[in-house]
């Protein structure tokens, strides 16, 4: 038997959505049919809309990093599927503005596929789009499997940036050439300690030993890379490490953007023994953490794992990391 | 000769029926290697297909297929929608103008709706897709018909590679799709994709007399 | 064998601790020697010295809401412990403020014990302080369990409310008095869907059946009142509204604060889901939710669960709710 | 009569290491309806006491055990720290400036310490708390000393009765510390802190002929 608040589960992911549009009335527009989550007041005709989708179960991505500063709209499919392509239109159409639609998409066939068939739609309407892919996860080598690396938890800082400059008016082509920019030099490997249950699966996506670990982990319960034993976390941290840095590469003297993003499963005092280790070995690389971010920011589902990301910094990126943003995701 | 329609209709509910019997098993397939969500995806789709069965515009094959096309290409998730979606629209236009369908046509709209799944995705043979499963079958079904058979053998032999082709998946390292992030994992379990194609073209041969005659 | 990010379990508290201060510099100032975190500038002697203590194992509460409108510090002891007295007298020591210090006690034996003991010290040396005790879980009814009611997530209003109303400069018995208000009207009850493993312990502290849950849990693994059968989250969160709801009462007309908190392995999704069905709920028996709290607010490490709060509100609170608050727990 | 110092060490020392050789098992006692930390906080204040012992004041027996419950009462967390650290404190006032104690004057320092338990963490005896096992223990060691018992007598009586006392436990409800929430399901299981107090008298009980004469 599955072990969650939940009802019927082909209505999983719209009671979520229900409980994020009351939870924000003042901050975001719900429109049932469409999984659309859109922020108050948007389109805006002095904006670019920024646009992400992708399947739901990665809370809070990307239905509540919706807000000021950071998505226009999310149009989530269901768990771990992407979102229909008329989802994906309807959402660019509503979306609509005069300085055009920036789509950010993470690198899956599923939702490049519903993109670029929603986007074709909307471009023979006469709405302006560019799209950014999204693919920090150094787990997937980009030349032996011709797919390409997979999207993961970078794109908050893709979605960070754009987000902030598009509130300063910048244009379309520019917004995309900074996302490229910022996806570039973002890299990421993730660990999981457990599988996780999709609603309407009910069961457990994988099996895990109890001494057992998937290393190179996806956001969608796909098993990882390799299963390896489980180590002490300094080990781990090592080991996320020697696979991160050396692939942009990061080298000593960098400033750096250090995110330690839970799965879902993994509580907070784990992520910060985590980043503890992580910030004081990149330290021991000459690798400086300018900028540090530690909790859930794209999970799946219930997984206990995490995920370490590093962006390279410079001051424009520093700057617009720490431009103020208002979204469905807050504490206070 | 007669109008097709009745065996068009045939097949789309065949296929319909059987993706929502199968959603589970579907599901699981794709859980080895990939996320699980397969079955889930093209089960929301059909279950529409089913419920506005009879509201499909039926003024000609190629619109009726063309409709099943726009709410499979819409409102399925993941990377089946799409997929899915313009092997019927792919289908539907090489249907043209058509009214009664020979074996040969039959074969030409399945080339067409393969060759959509091809350019939409970009897998090529031997990636593990449901690529792997639909070619071989198309293939033996020219055959067949090059060789004489009648129309319910056509659809058991096409069935019977279609099936056998879904299970030599296994051999294959995944390099389209969510399966192909595990690299050589993916190796030793079929595609979840070429699986349903099997099962849906057995689904059909079974039922083929039964259903419209010979 | 223990699914955990985490190297010597003994060194779980600490190792977080580092991490939290590795990634706050500016915000926070870090006492190893007594598990302190204290807010960088404090004390001052400007502001009421505002400090919780508790067993660690319930973060972000209570060391990642230090900063600027919660607390001034937080001294926690080891998962699920109480803070040992001269943690707590150390701390009061070093938090020593002209306008007093306010000690937050949850309502567990050990922390009042602890918190007693070090606060008769300090005040032998002279220093002002005053305890309100937090104790707002509806689980423990206060007349035949003699201890009284425990303290859960609901602390996070008090000290929202504290924080806020110091920084303008609020008196030491304003604050204990506007605390001890606070929590006059705040009810909590928790759900667990698994139990959870204490890192020295390294194995869960109790067992669930596969269709079980636990109702009236505590945030320290303890079992709760009773076990039930696992039902849909409807029926949940009408078990829960019919446990809280009375207990003030909350009444048609009312003003409330919700909030959805997970118990640490709760993803978002299934929070905002149960979220929507408690405010509709609400929302039926007259009762209209005013500010809304979704997320990790008070923690049982890893365990699968929810716990839902209802604040009743008045404009005053409304306004300490809504100040500015800047604490270690962030997201940007 | 000569100095008990080394039998108050002794009793400390054996204390010690009887804390630190359960601590699992105190600590799955405490996990049944509390919290599961009770062996570990016990532990780390003990372990400390370990290391430091050949460090702390020795002037008087009084000043030895005020040391010790410094240690336990600041450095242990949880209920524990606060509760045990007075007990030997009172112990220590109990104790006075007195070097050699007669067993009555143990009987006293137990009383004190218990007395102190009591009035720090509210308890009263049937509340399914470590009392429930240490005070039957100190009567019994009472009235064993009434009726002319050796002293390795008197500690293998007080262990008996603590460890049945302990046992007895099980059949109360808890209305202190974590384990009163869960009400009557704290009912069918022994007491943690009491079960404790059971398995240090026994130890002090089996190891005082070897360690310091009858
Ligand atoms: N690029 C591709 N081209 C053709 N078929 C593909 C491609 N990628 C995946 N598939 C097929 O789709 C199936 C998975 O579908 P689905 O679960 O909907 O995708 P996902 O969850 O990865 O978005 C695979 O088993 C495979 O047969
Ligand atoms: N108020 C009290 N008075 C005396 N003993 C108590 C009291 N509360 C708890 N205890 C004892 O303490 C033991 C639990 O200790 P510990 O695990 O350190 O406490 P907690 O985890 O609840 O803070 C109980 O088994 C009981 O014997
Ligand atoms: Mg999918
Ligand atoms: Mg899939
Ligand atoms: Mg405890
Ligand atoms: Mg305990």
């Amino acid at each position: 038997m599955m072990k969650k608040f939940v009802n019927d589960p082909k209505q999983f992911v719209p009671e979520m959505l229900q409980g994020i549009a009351l939870a924000n009335p003042d901050r975001i527009c719900y429109v049932p049919q469409y999984n659309l989550i859109m922020r108050s007041g948007a389109p805006d005709d002095a904006k670019v809309s920024i646009v992400q989708g992708s399947g739901s179960g990665h809370e809070p991505a990307h239905v509540m990093v919706v807000g000021k500063g950071m998505l226009d709209a999310a149009c989530p499919g269901d768990v771990f599927s992407a979102p229909p392509v008329d989802y994906v239109y309807e959402t660019i159409r509503r979306l609509k503005s005069q300085k055009g639609v920036l789509l950010l998409v993470n690198n899956y066939t599923g939702d490049r596929l519903s993109f670029d068939m929603a986007r074709e739609m909307a471009e023979a309407e006469g709405i302006r789009c560019e799209t950014v892919i999204i693919d920090d996860d150094v787990a997937v080598s980009g030349s032996t499997h011709t797919v390409g690396r997979r999207g993961v938890a970078g794109n908050f800082f893709v979605i960070k940036a754009v987000g902030a400059a598009s509130e300063c008016g910048a244009g379309l082509d520019e917004l995309a050439a900074l996302g490229r920019r910022v996806n570039s030099v973002t890299r990421t490997l993730g660990i999981a300690l457990s599988s996780c249950t999709p609603p309407a699966k009910g069961a457990p996506l994988f099996d895990l030993g109890g001494d057992e670990i998937e290393v190179g982990i996806g956001i969608h319960g796909e098993p990882g890379r390799r299963r390896d034993k489980l180590v002490p976390a300094s080990a781990i941290v090592e080991m996320i490490l020697d696979a991160v840095v050396p692939d942009l590469p990061y080298q000593s003297g960098d400033d750096v953007a250090l995110m330690l993003n839970g799965l879902g499963g993994t509580p907070l005092s784990e992520l910060y023994l985590l980043y503890g280790l992580a910030h004081r070995r990149l330290a021991g690389r000459g690798i400086r953490v300018r900028r540090s971010y530690v909790g859930e920011y794209c999970t799946s589902l219930e997984m206990a794992g995490a995920s370490l990301t590093l962006v390279k910094l410079d001051d424009q990126l520093v700057s617009l990391l720490d431009a103020p943003a208002d979204t469905v995701l807050r504490i206070f | 000769m007669s109008s097709s329609m009745p065996r068009v209709e045939f097949v789309v509910r065949t296929m319909a029926e059987t993706v929502l019997r199968n959603e589970e098993y579907f599901g699981q397939l794709d859980a080895v290697v990939g996320d699980g969500d397969f079955g889930y995806s093209l089960a929301r789709g059909f279950e529409i297909v089913l419920n506005d069965f009879d509201t499909f515009d039926r003024s000609s094959i190629a619109a009726f297929l063309r409709k099943i096309g726009m709410v499979i290409a819409s409102r399925v998730g993941g990377t089946s929608g799409p997929l899915w979606g313009t092997a019927f629209l792919r289908a539907a236009a090489a249907a043209g103008d058509k009214t009664a369908l020979e074996p040969e046509d039959a074969v030409a709209m399945l080339r067409a709706a393969a060759a959509g799944i091809q350019q939409r995705g970009g897998a090529s043979l031997g990636e593990k897709t449901l690529l792997d499963a639909l070619v071989p079958a198309i293939d033996r079904l020219e055959a067949e018909i090059a060789a004489g058979a009648a129309p319910v053998e056509l659809a058991r032999k096409a069935a019977e590679t279609a099936r056998q082709a879904a299970e030599a998946t296994s051999a294959l390292m995944a390099r389209r799709g969510r399966a192909s992030y595990t690299g050589e994992r993916s190796i030793g379990s079929p595609d979840a994709g070429a699986v349903a194609v099997g099962v849906l073209a057995q689904a059909i041969a079974d039922r083929w007399s039964g259903a419209v005659g010979g």
